[in-house]
């Protein structure tokens, strides 16, 4: 079953950088309507840089795993790297099995793409994604 | 051609009305057609304005659905729910596109009546939400002490009574726009009847009675002109014509998918994204929401928010057919234009030949091209059920009696009329069965 | 045996589970259980307490209606309208006489969402009507301040979210009954909750999570001491068990046609003719009236009242097929018993097999007696559309998710559980099934 | 068309007894709601006999002959005959056309016979009978 890649499951049960850390700049909560499942999520930045994003998601392996992925894709990486690699995350995610994704922008967010043949966990995927945009633009205003 | 100015709308020079082989080949597609009623007679079906009849396609579409994906959509991680969710989806936004709008426009009611009670009630629950300090309510509907609600004298009582017990919960003022001899809205009582206590105006496109086509752009701008919102009952209209609602400058919508081919149990509410999310949620329960405890929820955006529990899936999948197959029947996505064309064609004829008929009076605007796909007229001394009733005997159906729009009738002083009304497959000969069909009505009660 | 006691159903002694050769008989007449899914699997639906799939016959009753007697009903005087009122009216009659009541006391709505919220509706505009003095209004339907509405913890959003809303509408307050650890309402939160202040109690019959069958006739009684009226959500009760719903002592109760062989998009509310005739209107327009003016309007006696509209009544059909379906599943119309003993004989035997893994914890009661067809449960340290994936992966079709009780999940502590929903078609090898479809979840997860 | 029998048509035509008359014990206002036809009927009682049924009866051929009909079967009989005249009548239009009716209760009414299988205009023939029998109900509650 392609949707459970080693990759996935590896990170969903080892996920990277799991955990609500201090300090943060912008703090969010998210929730997928269809299942309950939460994430809150924390954005630490040090001017354009990432500097952390730490979280808490309960969810299911592909949410769990999709947040370890966003932990290790965009922290150390500029702001515009990061909503670069979440357009890219989402247009495979959204492709229904068109778009396999490119290893050179996703890593291992590849092994994701398997998500997108099966449309009711493409939402399961996108939610820390979407939590992490949320929590960029909530950063980015100036309290 | 859209309808989208007050003008009535120049005859589209492209599209020409079906010809009788078309006809043919149109009415090969619906299997109720080829039945005989009341002794062997051929089904002249006249009644399409109730309800029209449904093609192949659509009951095929709707069997299809049951036999391979029947799923509750939306609540499923399944391959069926999948595909159920698929289908559901695609038929959102085969209906949207059939009336220009954007998928997520338009919300899957059971009917146009259910779409437009959805709207008086938001009005009434912001208003309660607003005195009771129970939830956010946007200004557009919270209703103040003294503020009206404006309707026709033409509306269908779909759009007549859900305005008047708006009034009843709230305590606001229903007032409405008169309707001139020829059949047309008074828009003299315009300026008498709007004003900054105006919250919404809802009116017909086209009326189920008069067949008149009333002026929407210019109703439209004057309600937003007073700061009301618009409402439009679209039933008469998005069967026939082709109908672009966005463009013609409403803020909601109501149709209904029985008449346009589709299946009963599925009508629709299109709205201006922004005023769908100003709006309440009507009714509430599983698959609206956003997130539910005890002490409160919290709802989904639009068009989710206002379709709660399990939806008529199938129905709206037969819908979706019954759009395709409607646009399918001109060249090039012409389908509407033709049927138009071609109901403008049937309704001339008939006007033509009552015209002729001194003993005939038909009711509402003399010419086609103010006119949608229905007649209603009075036989001098006769009964509309008598005449319906003789009709009926030679296998012709026509509505007959108020057609739900009571103080319509009493507006021009009868207690019933005989209504005619058009579906893409109706002939010529049936415009002629009916005429003679009068003849006998007179003959039975000289 | 209908269920009208408070103790767990006695198993009736003569009705039978079907045999392997009944149920291969009965599956025959279901053409989606014949098709693959995932890559060539049979389909093992088990996801029945969403909808339900449908047989040959409903879907037959359906097209043929529309192929033959397809009309607007009650709008009519020509021979199709005649027939369509005719086939409508027999499937209220059909459909009320499979709940043990009389035809007039049976609306219908396009699900049970709609019923349930026609209900929360009453009490609001009763309420509206009896401040601003603008309509009749029976005192039983009328909140005063400091007036209570109960649910229980227990309920689908369904019977929970249009009573939120009633609140916020009306400012009175919601109350509730919880859950205890093995699955049962606590009834000793009845004194506790229940008072003169309280104006309806809702609960469900069966629970779409847990599987229990609630104490009705307890809680109607106590709702009826406390002058309260009494709403059963009869969602998961109807569709699986013989329920005489009048017999129940209960006053309102909805249900949905599409869990129990139905059409999607007609839904049921049952209600005693002295409760349906002292609620208002909630859908408002053709066909429920009695007279229109533009001044005001009176209207249709029940259940016409509530049936505002071109109604969905090829559903309807479809569903008066469906209730014969039913019925006739088991001699001399034992059908609903057989269904029940059937039901609970895969439920007792899935109980079992989980009861033997350690890593698998069951929510509800732990005896089949005192259960409906749905059993939900967890599986440690994998999440529910995890466990749903696998299975589905192996074309085991069960719902993952909170399953529209929020609350309910909330209280065991869990976000999600896996739930296996039987119908009449399900198999004892379809049980084992998913047992094994467990163990292969354990094995991608461990 | 066995619907509108000779009989009927005339009836409808030259109705027996129409118009209101003075004086009355009761007077009510029936309305059909599927097609918005009315009627007001006047009852004149003399003890226990009928002795006027006056009405003005705005609707269809059949109920204007129904009407007519109505007041030639109960007018100077007793309350308890005009009671069982429209218990046939109404057997007979109700009976989807099994019931052809007893010319000797029914007289001219059994040539509304047809009307039974009508289901639509059932209501039209009963529209004055039902208005006959609140009007009898109204007459014996003393004011
Ligand atoms: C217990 C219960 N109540 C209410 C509902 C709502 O039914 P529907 O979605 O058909 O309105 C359901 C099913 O979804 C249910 O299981
Ligand atoms: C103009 C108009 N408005 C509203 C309606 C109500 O539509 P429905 O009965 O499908 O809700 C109709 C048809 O019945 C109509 O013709
Ligand atoms: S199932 Fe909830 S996030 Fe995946
Ligand atoms: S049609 Fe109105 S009474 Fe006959």
């Amino acid at each position: 079953m392609d949707l459970y890649a080693e990759l996935i499951l590896e990170h969903s049960k080892r996920p990277h950088g799991a955990g609500l850390r201090d300090p943060f700049d912008a703090e969010v909560h998210h929730v997928n309507p269809t299942c309950g499942d939460e994430v809150t999520l924390r954005l630490d930045l040090d001017g354009d840089t990432v500097r952390d994003v730490s979280y808490d998601a309960l969810g299911c392996s592909i949410s769990r795993a999709s947040a370890s992925v966003l932990h290790e894709l965009v922290v150390g990486r500029s702001v515009a790297d990061g909503l670069a690699v979440h357009t890219a995350m989402r247009a495979m995610l959204t492709s229904r099995g068109t778009d396999p994704g490119d290893e050179d922008v996703l890593g291992d967010g590849v092994a994701l793409a398997g998500v997108s043949r099966y449309p009711a966990r493409v939402k399961c995927a996108l939610l820390s994604w979407m939590a992490f945009t949320d929590a960029l633009g909530r950063a980015s205003v100036p309290a | 051609m859209t309808l989208s100015s007050t003008s009535a709308p120049a005859a589209d020079t492209a599209a020409e009305p079906f010809t009788d082989a078309e006809v043919a080949a149109i009415r090969a597609d619906f299997p109720i057609l080829a039945r005989t009623v009341r002794d062997g007679r051929p089904l002249v079906y006249l009644d399409s304005g109730a309800t029209s009849q449904k093609p192949r396609a659509v009951l095929d579409a709707e069997r299809d659905f049951y036999e391979r994906h029947n799923a509750a959509v939306h609540r499923g991680a399944h391959q069926l729910a999948e595909e159920a969710t698929d289908a559901y989806e695609a038929a959102r936004a085969a209906v949207a596109g059939f009336v220009g709008a954007p998928a997520d426009e338009v919300v899957f009611t059971k009917n146009a009546t259910e779409s437009l009670n959805l709207v008086a009630h938001a009005f009434s629950s912001a208003t309660a939400y607003r005195a009771l300090g129970t939830a956010e309510a946007d200004d557009r509907f919270v209703l103040r002490p003294g503020d009206e609600v404006v309707v026709t004298e033409m509306e269908h009582h779909a759009n007549l009574v859900p305005w008047q017990e708006l009034c009843r919960r709230t305590g606001a003022t229903l007032r409405w726009l008169g309707v001139t001899d020829d059949g047309h809205l008074d828009l003299a009582d315009l300026d008498r009847v709007l004003s900054p206590r105006t919250r919404v105006l809802a009116t017909t496109h086209v009326s189920n009675v008069l067949g008149t086509i009333t002026p929407v752009a210019e109703l439209a701008a004057a309600a937003h002109r007073v700061g009301a919102l618009f409402v439009l009952d679209a039933c008469q209209s998005v069967p026939h014509l082709p109908v672009d609602l966005p463009g013609l400058g409403v803020d909601l919508a109501a149709f209904s998918g029985h008449k346009m081919l589709g299946p009963s149990g599925v009508g629709l509410l299109w709205g201006r994204a922004e005023v769908l999310d100003a709006m309440p949620p009507f009714l509430t329960g599983g698959s609206m929401i956003e997130t539910v405890r005890m002490e409160g929820s919290t709802y989904a955006p639009a068009p989710q928010k206002f379709e709660a529990g399990v939806p008529m899936a199938a129905q709206a999948v037969g819908l979706h057919a019954a759009v395709d197959h409607l646009t399918a029947l001109g060249a090039d996505g012409t389908g509407m234009a033709r049927v138009e064309a071609h109901e403008r064609r049937l309704v001339g004829r008939l006007l033509d030949a009552l015209g002729e008929l001194p003993w005939v009076r038909v009711l509402g605007p003399a010419g086609t091209a103010e006119r949608g796909a229905v007649v209603s007229f009075v036989v001098d001394d006769v009964h509309a059920h008598d005449v319906g009733q003789v009709l009926d005997d030679d296998g012709i159906a026509v509505r007959v009696g108020h057609h739900c729009a009571w103080p319509l009738h009493r507006r021009f002083g009868v207690a019933a009329t005989t209504r005619v009304s058009f579906g893409p497959y109706n002939t010529v000969g049936e415009v002629d069965a009916v005429v003679a069909g009068l003849h006998r009505v007179r003959e039975v009660f000289a």
